[in-house]
């Protein structure tokens, strides 16, 4: 583990044409790496993420990704992400290649690469066409036991992973609080885990069962406070719940969208600055 | 009406898989009123929550807060859902069919979609292992179709008993509840039949809102209205929950060095 | 979740003939549920558990068991488990069946009688003789996507888990905390799970991210203090290792054994006597 | 000696899947004196644990108090060894062949056997998924066997390249230290080889001490005595160890009612 400023962490890290999964479900969302991605101009990234959230939105409407790996794409308890839509259904600014698992499939999926494993298993029942489409990534066997059908779906490892968690303590070992999602298996999957922290701490808040991901499992640690707003951090600020509603008006116009991108990610040096320009840091 | 519709179907103690929105006032309205031992669960990993305030999305820190326990997302599916241990489950799609089979994938071809929906997320699983399954849909043409363009979630497949002949383990949809009252499926043939209108609704509108010929049960009901201490725990809960929402986010931010 | 004395507990839920796993991997081993199966005779049970421990040597030289499925048969750093042995090499009180995996093999097996599989996948290396050997549990099969080998592990359903914990709350949920061992996956595998805890609370000193199950999942809760002696309870006792080196002596021969189970616990009414005996509590 | 010499073998910062007794000993001994980074994983969960008193169980409370997190068994397997993150990884047996593979299953006849030994634990996946592997066992003819009663672990297999041949992730036995000194495998043929001996230990009483005939390397070398400040560290440990382990249990039970 080396503690990094964010530029630097992503400038060594992530490169065109990466599988880079962002995870962090709903809560923790690294929001200020996603960013850092798109000021740095990363191109041809195939995007792995169970929800692709708002920062997926922005990575595709800026040209980022040509595939995406999902298991639900919209804005939770809003509607449509506008940009996933536009590159799915137009095209623009580029065409989006999809790998679309469900949720229970995706989980097992980066449990299998966070176990060293090519595939993992459920029960198959024959109750959805997504088995069925073009490209569809699972494959149907059969229990060698009692013979009942099952749905192996290919482990998920991407060549980085990308969290967001609240403390990092003087050892470089990084605590996850709260709701984690697969946050743990993406870490566990993947080649070269990156992390955004609230804070730095000579010890972390910790219970004994507590996540924690140990140093040597991580590749760079940046400490980046508020780098999961608009998604929130447990202890330390809330969901922006009226952000998520006022993204559907951004984002449903090819223009206002690239102007607010332009002005509030590709015109500012960093997430605090982002932070105070919208007014929620002072 | 569509929520305290939907929370009347809960009973108390029940396991519950709970998706935001809708389902999630309707869960927390029974919580609150006839059903408190409920147990809800929640996709982001929060079981037995208990929310004060409703959650705009489903992994809002009041949903971790007020849990028994957080488990990691893949136990939720695993442990819960797939081990058989959820009683209910809760849907919403962009399309049902007359068996209850939903889509909420894509709107015309699934390469060359019309309109790209948000996708399955975990509805296939909800669908196939929930002990039942509680549609909650808005009635219109378009969402109430003859044939679905994309099959996301199985209903009762072709119906007549092909899901249980199947393998498929959960009970299937037992109540699909609309704008204008509650369907539920024909005993035999599991077809989708109006079995219940609101004071006020109009069959005659329910079928006009219907994609495919609309069965009538012989014994439609009416549903009650809401009693008054129901109402006045919603009016509550969203209440409490708007002021919450609208509450400005504020972070602090270390001095810059 | 029913609040029940221990002896009710057993005597509703554990029968002669059932899969029975006591998990809890060298922490809250449930010692006092164990003694209890004893006290009531219990017979031809199929054992399951990672590390037998002293409790399975004592619930096999007792007669209760006829098949063990285990993954390591030892006193964790002391040496044999001599009833076990005696079982195994002598058949003595009555001849012992084995079925057994390696740890991670056993754990994989846990978790997939956790998630309703019916087996469970790890990759195969030819390394072992365990494989091979006659009653062998495992079966090999390919990855379809990959074609890598791999070994098909067959789920463990126990029809009751029965595990130790520190607290149980109002509402009949269960905090465990400290070493979890695979105690979760074994829970949520069976058919009916029963907990003794050290003490029952108004409310879980738990974190956010603790281990707990919730009350729904648990069929009987009964409270003993001690429970896990001569094993140990985070935040309440530590491990007895005097008595595990004791232990060792008093196993090694046959009358020594039955004497000491007949003194400790067959004659006696429960664990706090149990322990008051020892001169463990005062 | 065994554990001062199995200290030396580990790097500071590396992963070590630390099995009890003289490996948990060696390991900690190494980490209080040349190796302050090491990553020590248990199997029962602890990883990155710091004992300030040697556990005697691999589970005692020691371990997860000062560990770094604790994480359910079967992510040990999976998350670590599994996924090709451990880099030491050790095992003793009752018998080892010349080739490094291992039994701790059976003496006997499996089905039949004259002892009945613990069994596999997490011995396969160990000498399977671990970077390097280090054997500590002590050296007599019947342990060091020309034929094994049973393979639990594999070495080298048959030597000469098999176990790389055969997709064994891992490196195999870098070393097994006895308490004679050091074997080591043959860089071609993989033969476990005296590679150094022990002050005062003779090279023909290592030899009778082995099951087979025992090849020593060109070059055999010396072990030199341990440091002044490596032994008092053990000195400490130990003293410390057997303080704490001699501490009466006292449980306090509730007031019968």
């Amino acid at each position: 583990m080396e503690l990094l400023p964010l530029t630097e962490a992503i400038a060594a890290y992530v490169k065109d044409g990466q599988t880079v999964a962002l995870e962090g479900f709903t809560h923790l969302i690294p929001f200020a790496a996603g960013h850092e991605i798109i000021r740095q101009g990363r191109r041809k990234l195939h995007l792995v993420r169970m929800t692709p959230d708002l920062v997926y939105d922005q990575l595709i409407g800026m040209g980022c990704a040509e595939r995406l790996t999902f298991s639900w794409g919209g804005n939770p308890g809003v509607g449509s992400l506008h940009r996933l839509r536009d590159a799915v259904e137009r095209g623009w600014p580029q065409p989006l290649a999809l790998t679309e698992f469900t949720h229970a499939e995706m989980a097992v999926a980066y449990q299998a690469g966070a176990s060293g494993l090519t595939c993992a298993l459920m029960p198959h029942h024959a109750t959805t066409d997504l088995e069925a489409v073009p490209g569809a990534p699972v494959k149907m066997l059969r229990c060698p036991f009692s013979g009942a059908p099952l749905t192996a779906v290919p482990a998920l490892i991407p060549d980085v992973t990308l969290l967001h968690a609240q403390q990092v303590d003087a050892a470089g070992n990084v605590l996850f609080r709260g709701i984690v999602g697969a946050a743990k298996e993406a870490a566990m999957a993947a080649r070269c885990v990156l992390v955004t922290v609230e804070e730095r701490v000579a010890r972390l808040n910790a219970d004994l069962n507590a996540l924690v991901l140990p140093a040597a499992v991580i590749s760079a640690v940046s400490i980046v406070p508020g780098g999961a707003y608009p998604s929130y951090a447990q202890g330390y600020y809330p969901r922006d719940n009226g952000f998520y509603l006022a993204w559907d008006q951004i984002a449903r116009d090819r223009k206002t969208f690239t102007a607010w991108m332009e002005r509030h990610v590709l015109g500012v040096r960093d997430h605090a600055t982002l932070l105070r320009t919208l007014g929620v840091a002072a | 009406m569509m929520t305290v519709t939907a929370a009347r179907q809960l009973r108390n103690g029940a396991v519950c898989f709970v998706g935001i929105g809708l389902p999630s006032a309707a869960c927390n309205l029974a919580r609150l009123t006839h059903a408190p031992d409920l147990l809800l669960i929640y996709e982001s990993g929060t079981v037995g929550t208990r929310p004060v305030v409703l959650p705009l999305s489903i992994g809002d820190g009041e949903l971790a807060e007020t849990a028994t326990c957080i488990v990691p997302l893949p136990e939720v599916f695993a442990h819960y859902l797939q081990r058989g241990r959820v009683d209910v489950g809760f849907l919403g799609a962009a399309q049902i069919d007359r068996f209850g089979n939903l889509n909420s994938t894509v709107i015309g071809d699934y390469s060359h979609p019309s309109v790209r929906l948000p996708g399955a997320g975990g509805a296939p699983e909800i669908a196939t292992y929930a002990r039942e399954v509680l549609v909650i849909m808005k009635q219109t043409p378009r969402s109430f179709v003859e044939r679905l363009d994309f099959r996301t979630s199985c209903g009762y497949l072709g119906g007549g008993g092909e899901r249980a002949a199947s393998g498929c383990p959960g009970g299937g949809p037992k109540a699909v509840i609309t704008d204008f009252g509650v369907l539920r499926p024909h005993p035999d043939t599991q077809e989708l039949e109006l079995a219940a209108l609101y004071p006020g609704a109009s069959l005659a509108a329910a079928r006009a809102a219907t994609g495919w010929a609309l069965k009538v049960a012989a014994d439609l009901e009416s549903v009650p209205l809401p009693e008054p201490e129901v109402l006045a725990a919603l009016r509550d809960l969203n209440a409490r929950t708007e002021r919450a929402h609208a509450a400005p986010i504020h972070i602090t931010l270390p001095l810059a060095p």
